[in-house]
């Protein structure tokens, strides 16, 4: 058990540190909700489920719900605004 | 034979004989005060901007090819202090890292029983905390009735936190602005996915209940297993996103429109208010607060902890529903 | 040094997260990373404050069978300051974006410095 | 407030009045009321001063914190600066009535002007150091208008000169003032000072440190090098009477401050052969050097006079840093006697530019022939103001000077008169060439403008001519028969010393 | 237990459930609501000040039916009695005089937000007033922070966006911090109320166990708190955010928010982690050297500036620096100066904004020196406002600065390290201050030049409202300045309540 948590905290700081070295924002986002969800299950093992249970629904569920949007609704004004600079 | 100043016109010295003689006055000159940054200076920062804009796409293209050597040069510069940055930020993270492991080093071991966190304070949550509070999960116990004070400024974070996301996103139909308009007709980005996927209809049609049940299982269960208003109406909420996204803005709006929303949140966040208010006032003032704590275990139990963990969760859910659809569309 | 920290392996993780996530905060220059950042500094204080209520062999803070023993369960009192806390996060992550979202719409441009000197050109014309 | 409420109506009554006479804008176009009501307010002014001055006693007014209060009280100090400037206000005051017919917005001038004595008052009669500075600040503030009259850009710039030098200075000296705060009980002026020997214990150094800016902060207003560069800006543009006031009284203020600080609060024997007073000296010898230099060069006349009083003043700032007796007493009486000398000059170049319009030297050749009366007035305060015996001027000169010989401050003993001395062949070096070239202009001066505007025998009127007329006399009369002046000086230095 | 007890808690939760139902009310009765619950809770912290006075010490009172360790609790004594006065006081004023110029800038339908905001702003900050608990500070905070951030942006211009998320940002990393140290303290000490802890904490200095963690907690708190409050070298955000918000909102930032978490700053050092082992840490001296430090380089920005309300705002940065300085001093004194200085700023910056308001409503909502030049002429009220302002932050005799000025070089002499530094820097700082206000004071007041643009007619008497609001905020420098004895003696006292 020991031996699993230590490899789950090790993985934390991997995805830590690559979600700020990532170029790609979709790419990072979706190491971002692994992160939650590693840290959900961390949080398990520290015998807390009411956080685990928070921590999955809020941080890997709602939050990265709102990245997506935030990157979606980016990416559609982007692409209007090509589309606007091809028209023109 | 000394050299000849030919710039004793703006000589240090003459200046400081102006001074002395009261023809100058270091101070006032700063009285008529002219924009900071003329338009040269201007042009400059706009040309360094699209520099640094040439650059970023220089770079991508540089690593495939070979480029002329100027081209270089010129990034450089910038390069350079791009490096001197990222350098800069990994001093600061390790710096900061390290004091914190230092500290970390002089703290108690993790999961010793006689660590000082572990003292007469959470010995009473888990003795008495069941017989004062009423609840089976200490934790919700705590939250809701030893330390409620804290988790109603919660509650009020998400509401002032929804009240500024309203601010900043909704879009009003009636607005008289053409801006807005505009915006309303951009916003609306339903047109870059697919419509009625069959697929995700079936799913949602399964799911949803589903998960709705789940959500309000967590929520009603909150004071006997791990959960609780936030968690439950998380999940709440996510199963109203999903609900959304298969059947589309219409269908929502008989169920769910702006005014339920303001409704909803009031209403429970009024109860919590004035639930807790009667109980921090007969609390402070030493009234027995005639709260019936019901049998421990039991489904209707723990005085306010129920109807709290209901306010809770039905604020939550609707918050993140507000969330998604103002970040969607700009409206409900 | 090392061996204390090894034994307090949550802390040192929980260390090293928040370095990172204060340190994309601070200078990244990218909006929705610096967010990341703020969530990564966050859950990283949540993971030190958990680990600090956690006891070696002990169960989970809900009476089971009427045990109401000290030695039987774990500390409540962090969870219920993390639970807090995560709703705090999760409001300020949801605003944060907002912003960021019409700051986009405005500027055409993630790079915070970026969309600074364009709001002062723009304040200028 | 409890005390002697008489000390305050010198103080409110004129500021109520100038607050009157600048809300009566809007009510009253007409300039003879203003004019009327101006003046007979400085009348009651100057017998509302007298009265105050005979009662005595002391005032307190409000209490800012424990040990610091807002007070009034009488003294020999304040009785001298009291009369001398309500007197010298009310005949600029008849002379203004003249002047200002030809400027605009006078209401604005004569609002602040009848502000600023009450102010004034206020500074003359404080009872200890806060008191004081209050009534500095508010003095600088009120009397910033009459320097920004013209509201032209350059005298926009010269107020602004003049609010930051005075304000820069004002700080320094606040930086004392804080200091001084912790040390003593009370900071109530008592000769001798109040400093209290245990506080201060380990801290002397701090305190010269803090006494110099004290002196330098407020050198400011007294023009004292090197704070003075406001005075030759702020001159040439505020009309001629706000400049004598400014040069003859205002700068006084700082005088006063001055004196009190070093007399009243630290006590010479603190400074006495320190590096403070050193430094002192020597800014004050290199200050009236420099000053009667500077107005030796200068061809505008409003300029040379303000250089003038750059240097003048110093002579009494001088006097101040030998602490001894004799020496102050020629301090002191130099404050007089310069108040009265300067007033009748920049009240003559004000009657010229009235009259002519002639602001440079070399333009006024031939005045004798346009204005004789005025100009022998001016000579009279010219020959003053050099120290030509028997007027006012060699008087005060004469203790300076010898209270320098006796003062024991070793090469400063003897350089102090040679400057005087050098300093005094200056002054007649840039005063006199007006009323030579006035009475006497040569041959080749036709006087053809004299001629083409007919300004010959064209004095000014009888409302100009008049104060400058007093003024005059009071310069040869003061020299003439200095004895209880100087008697009622020398017991103020025996008080303080 | 006499009634008059439960004031502290009736206001602040008044204020947030007028915050609450504010919600689904109009623009106008929203404003309405807020205006009489300030008043109100004002009037409640009035009789909690009385009461306190009357009786002589503070109390502690329970939120819930638990007693210290266990429960929440708010505490209430003369210095939280004071402050909660004077927040109100200024809040109230703030409110009144930017009245006109919110309903422009605000969205007609997002007017309501508005005061939603104002009303948790005020809850927030009474909460960090009254707060017993480190945990309840730290979401009030939060609050805060959010709350602070809507009334940057409410005004949807890009230039105040992106001042509200930088600002956001900043704030986040000082909440990071803050939310560390709470979690170290908390391991070492078990506690999260303020009087259990210090107590843990006092034992733990007797013996001597967890001096590192301890001096930590000290950094990273210290460190948190003056990020957000905006102390000299995290001050970046300071100008943007104070100078492109609506000028409620900068009164009200730059009033009362940064003062809040400076009062919540004093208030864990001295009941939490105890003044003496503060002192014998050295980390008052490193506030004291970034407070001596913010002093200077902010009026020195001030002076670069040519936006008014800019200027206004780096002069800001240059009074953070002294509060910090006066805590620095390490003394009793020093801390009196201090708080005294929080009073004088909030009341002083928030008088400068909202007359500069009348200002600009005469000079055709132009903000730079050129374009005020003269406008002191044409809005007499607000032109004496702002002179009597700058006059305040200058040092002027009888006005409010002048006496925090004077507390402040008192103080010093205490202490025989600092004298000197504390004395010049004084010195030097207020003659910078002197140079930029009161070269804009003649700005004001001096004639316009035929080369300047013309000023479209606008409206020139302002509202009542700003009039009104004006007048008192001059009122409160004035009684500030003359009458300043009794206020602090009462900081006094109430910081030995605080021991």
């Amino acid at each position: 058990m020991r031996l699993f948590e230590c490899i789950l905290l090790l993985c934390l700081i991997v995805c830590a540190v690559s979600v700020a070295f990532t170029r790609d924002l979709l790419t990072s986002i979706i190491i971002f909700m692994s992160y939650s969800l590693l840290m959900c299950l961390i949080w398990m093992i520290l015998q807390s489920p009411d956080l685990a249970i928070t921590e999955a629904a809020v941080g890997a569920g709602v939050t990265s719900i709102l990245f997506f949007l935030t990157l979606k609704k980016i990416r559609a004004i982007r692409k209007e605004e090509q589309n606007e600079q091809e028209e023109g | 034979m000394s050299r000849r100043r030919d710039n004793y016109e703006t000589s240090r010295w003459l200046r400081f004989k102006k001074w002395v003689d009261g023809e100058t006055d270091p101070l006032s000159s700063g009285m008529d005060a002219i924009p900071v940054v003329t338009e040269g200076q201007m042009r400059e920062r706009r040309k360094n901007l699209a520099l640094r804009k040439a650059y970023d796409e220089e770079l991508t293209r540089l690593s495939a090819e070979h480029a002329d050597k100027t081209e270089i040069m010129k990034a450089r510069g910038i390069r350079n202090f791009q490096k001197f940055y990222k350098v800069m930020s990994v001093i600061l993270c390790l710096a900061i890292i390290s004091v914190l492991l230092w500290t970390i080093a002089a703290l108690p071991v993790t999961g010793g029983a006689d660590n000082p966190a572990n003292n007469e304070v959470a010995a009473r949550y888990i003795e008495k905390g069941l017989q004062e509070t009423g609840a089976v999960n200490i934790v919700t116990g705590m939250i809701l009735d030893y330390r409620a004070f804290d988790t109603f400024g919660e509650s009020c974070v998400l509401f002032i936190a929804s009240c500024c996301v309203l601010v900043l996103l909704r879009l009003d139909a009636d607005s008289k602005n053409d801006n807005i308009k505009k915006m309303i007709a951009e916003s609306d980005d339903r047109h870059f996915e697919p419509k009625d996927d069959i697929i995700l209809q079936k799913c949602a049609c399964v799911l949803v209940p589903v998960i709705m049940i789940f959500g309000i299982y967590i929520v009603l269960n909150g004071h006997l297993s791990p959960g609780g208003g936030f968690s439950g109406g998380a999940v709440l909420g996510s199963g109203l996103i999903l609900y959304l996204n298969a059947y589309g803005y219409k269908k929502m709006s008989r169920l769910f429109t702006e005014k339920v929303y303001r409704r909803t949140t009031l209403c429970a966040l009024t109860f919590y208010c004035l639930a807790k208010s009667y109980s921090f006032f007969t609390g402070a003032n030493h009234l027995e607060s005639g709260i019936p704590t019901g049998t421990p275990g039991a489904i209707l139990s723990s005085g306010l902890i129920l109807p709290l963990n209901i306010c809770v969760g039905l604020v939550v859910a609707c918050t993140m529903y507000a969330f998604y659809t103002l970040f969607r569309k700009g409206g409900m | 040094m090392i061996q204390h920290l090894s034994l307090n392996i949550e802390e040192t993780v929980a260390v090293i997260l928040f370095g990172v996530g204060f340190t994309i905060l601070l200078l990244h220059r990218n909006l929705i990373k610096k967010i990341m950042g703020m969530n990564i500094m966050d859950t990283a204080t949540y993971l030190f404050l958990a680990s600090k209520g956690y006891i070696t062999g002990r169960a989970v803070p809900i009476v089971v069978d009427g045990v109401q023993e000290v030695s039987a369960y774990i500390n409540p009192v962090p969870s219920g300051l993390v639970l807090t806390g995560i709703v705090v996060s999760v409001s300020t992550t949801a605003l944060m974006l907002s912003l960021t979202i019409r700051l986009y719409e405005r500027y055409h441009s993630l790079d915070l410095d970026e969309i600074l000197i364009l709001a002062k050109e723009e304040e200028q014309t | 407030m409890e005390g002697n409420m008489i000390l305050l109506l010198p103080m409110v009554c004129p500021v109520a009045a100038g607050i009157v006479v600048l809300a009566g804008k809007m009510f009253r176009k007409d300039r003879k009321y203003l004019t009327g009501v101006s003046v007979m307010v400085l009348v009651l002014e100057f017998a509302l001063t007298l009265w105050a001055v005979m009662s005595g006693g002391s005032l307190t007014m409000l209490r800012l914190t424990e040990r610091l209060t807002l007070g009034l009280g009488v003294d020999e100090v304040s009785r001298l600066f009291a009369v001398l400037t309500a007197s010298v206000w009310l005949l600029v005051g008849i002379y203004s009535v003249a002047y200002m017919s030809h400027e605009e917005e006078e209401h604005r001038f004569f609002g602040y002007y009848l502000i600023v004595v009450g102010v004034l008052m206020g500074l003359n009669f404080s009872a200890n150091l806060i008191t004081l500075y209050v009534f500095y600040e508010l003095m600088t503030l009120t009397s910033l208008p009459l320097v920004l009259h013209e509201r032209s850009k350059e005298a926009v710039r010269a107020g602004l000169k003049y609010l930051f030098y005075s304000v820069a200075g004002a700080f320094l000296a606040l930086f004392g003032i804080f200091f001084l705060a912790g040390v003593s009980e009370s900071l109530t002026f008592t000769a001798g000072g109040v400093l209290n020997d245990g506080a201060l214990a380990g801290k002397e150094g701090l305190l010269l440190i803090s006494a110099f800016c004290m002196i330098v902060g407020f050198g400011a207003k007294a023009g004292m090098f090197p704070l003075h560069g406001w005075l030759p800006t702020a001159h040439p543009v505020a009309p001629a009477c706000a400049s004598a006031v400014l040069s003859g009284l205002i700068t006084k203020a700082g005088v006063l401050a001055i004196i009190r600080v070093v007399y009243y609060v630290i006590g010479a024997d603190r400074l006495r052969g320190t590096w403070v007073q050193n430094g002192w000296i020597l800014l004050t010898l290199l200050t009236v050097f420099m000053g009667s230099m500077l107005a030796y060069r200068e061809p505008v006349m409003k300029k040379r006079l303000a250089y003038s009083t750059v240097s003048q003043v110093s002579y009494v700032l001088f006097g101040l840093s030998m602490l001894n007796q004799t020496a102050f007493v020629g301090a002191l009486s130099h404050v007089v006697f310069h108040s009265v000398i300067k007033h009748a000059l920049f009240l003559t170049a004000g009657a010229v530019i009235v009259t002519t319009g002639w602001t440079r030297v070399e333009q006024m050749r031939g005045l004798g022939q346009v204005m004789p009366k005025t100009l022998a007035c001016y000579t009279i305060a010219a020959l003053a103001l050099i120290g030509i015996p028997p007027a006012s001027g060699f008087v005060s000169k004469w203790y300076l000077a010898s209270g320098a010989l006796s003062s024991g401050t070793g090469v400063w003993s003897w350089a102090g008169p040679a400057v005087l001395l050098v300093s005094a062949l200056l002054t007649a070096g840039y005063l006199l060439p007006l009323t030579i070239q006035g009475y006497f202009p040569g041959h080749d001066f036709k006087g053809e403008e004299i001629q083409k505007r007919k300004l010959a025998g064209k004095e000014p009127s009888l409302w100009m001519l008049a104060p400058i007329g007093v003024l005059a006399a009071a310069a040869l009369l003061f020299g003439c028969f200095p004895g209880s002046l100087i008697s009622m000086l020398q017991s103020i230095a025996a008080s303080v010393l | 237990m006499s009634f008059v007890q439960n004031f502290p808690f009736f206001s602040i939760i008044l204020a947030m459930f007028s915050g609450i139902i504010s919600s689904v009310l109009s623009g106008k009765k929203a404003r309405n609501l807020s205006l009489v619950m300030i008043a109100v809770t004002t009037a409640l912290s009035a009789g909690t000040l009385l009461f306190c006075l009357r009786t002589g010490e503070s109390y502690p009172y329970m939120m819930g039916h638990f007693p210290a360790p266990w429960g929440n609790e708010i505490r209430a004594g003369i210095l939280e009695g004071v402050t909660a006065v004077f927040f109100g006081v200024v809040m109230f004023l703030a409110v009144l005089g930017g009245l006109d110029h919110t309903a422009e800038d605000v969205e007609e339908n997002k007017l309501n937000l508005f005061y939603i905001m104002i009303d948790l702003m005020l809850s927030s900050l009474l909460a960090l007033v009254y707060t017993n608990d480190l945990f309840t500070a730290y979401v009030f905070v939060e609050i805060n922070t959010i709350a602070g951030c809507g009334l940057i942006m409410i005004r949807q211009k890009g230039r105040s966006m992106s001042a509200a998320i930088r600002y956001m940002i900043m704030s986040q990393l000082g909440s990071g911090l803050f939310l560390i140290g709470l979690s170290i303290l908390y391991d070492i000490t078990g506690h999260l109320l303020m009087s259990p802890a210090k107590e843990s904490v006092a034992a733990l200095a007797a013996s001597g166990a967890y001096r590192i963690p301890m001096l930590v907690i000290m950094a990273v708190v210290g460190v948190g708190l003056a990020i957000k409050s905006g102390l000299y070298p995290f001050h970046y955000w300071i100008p943007d955010t104070y100078g492109y918000a609506t000028p409620t909102a900068s009164a009200v930032l730059s009033g009362l928010v940064s003062k809040g978490y400076i009062f919540l700053l004093i208030k864990i050092f001295y009941r939490v982690l105890g003044y003496d082992n503060l002192v014998s840490s050295q980390m008052v001296n490193v506030l004291y050297v970034f407070g001596i430090t913010g002093m200077v380089m902010g009026s020195l920005h001030a002076i670069h500036e040519t936006d008014t309300r800019r200027m206004t705002a780096y002069s800001s940065v240059a009074q953070i620096g002294y509060i910090y300085m006066g805590i620095g001093l390490g003394t009793q004194y020093g801390m009196v100066a201090a708080v005294f200085h929080i009073f004088t700023h909030s009341a002083t910056k928030a008088l400068l904004f909202i007359s500069a308001v009348g200002l600009y409503e005469a000079s055709g909502d132009k903000k730079d020196y050129v374009s005020l030049r003269g406008a002191g002429y044409r809005n007499p009220l607000a032109g004496i406002g702002f002179t009597v302002g700058s006059l305040s932050m200058v040092g002027f005799p009888m006005l409010s600065g002048f006496i925090s000025k004077l507390l402040f070089a008192t103080s010093a002499l205490e202490s025989p390290h600092k004298m000197l530094p504390t004395l010049i820097v004084l010195a030097v700082s207020t003659t910078l201050n002197a140079v930029y206000f009161l070269r804009l004071v003649i700005t004001l007041y001096s004639r316009r030049r035929p080369e300047d643009a013309p000023i479209p007619e606008v409206k020139v008497r302002s509202s009542w409202h700003l009039r009104l609001a004006i007048l008192c905020f001059i009122a409160v420098n004035l009684v500030l300045g003359m009458w300043s004895q009794p206020i602090v003696q009462a900081i006094a006292d109430g910081l030995a309540m605080f021991g």
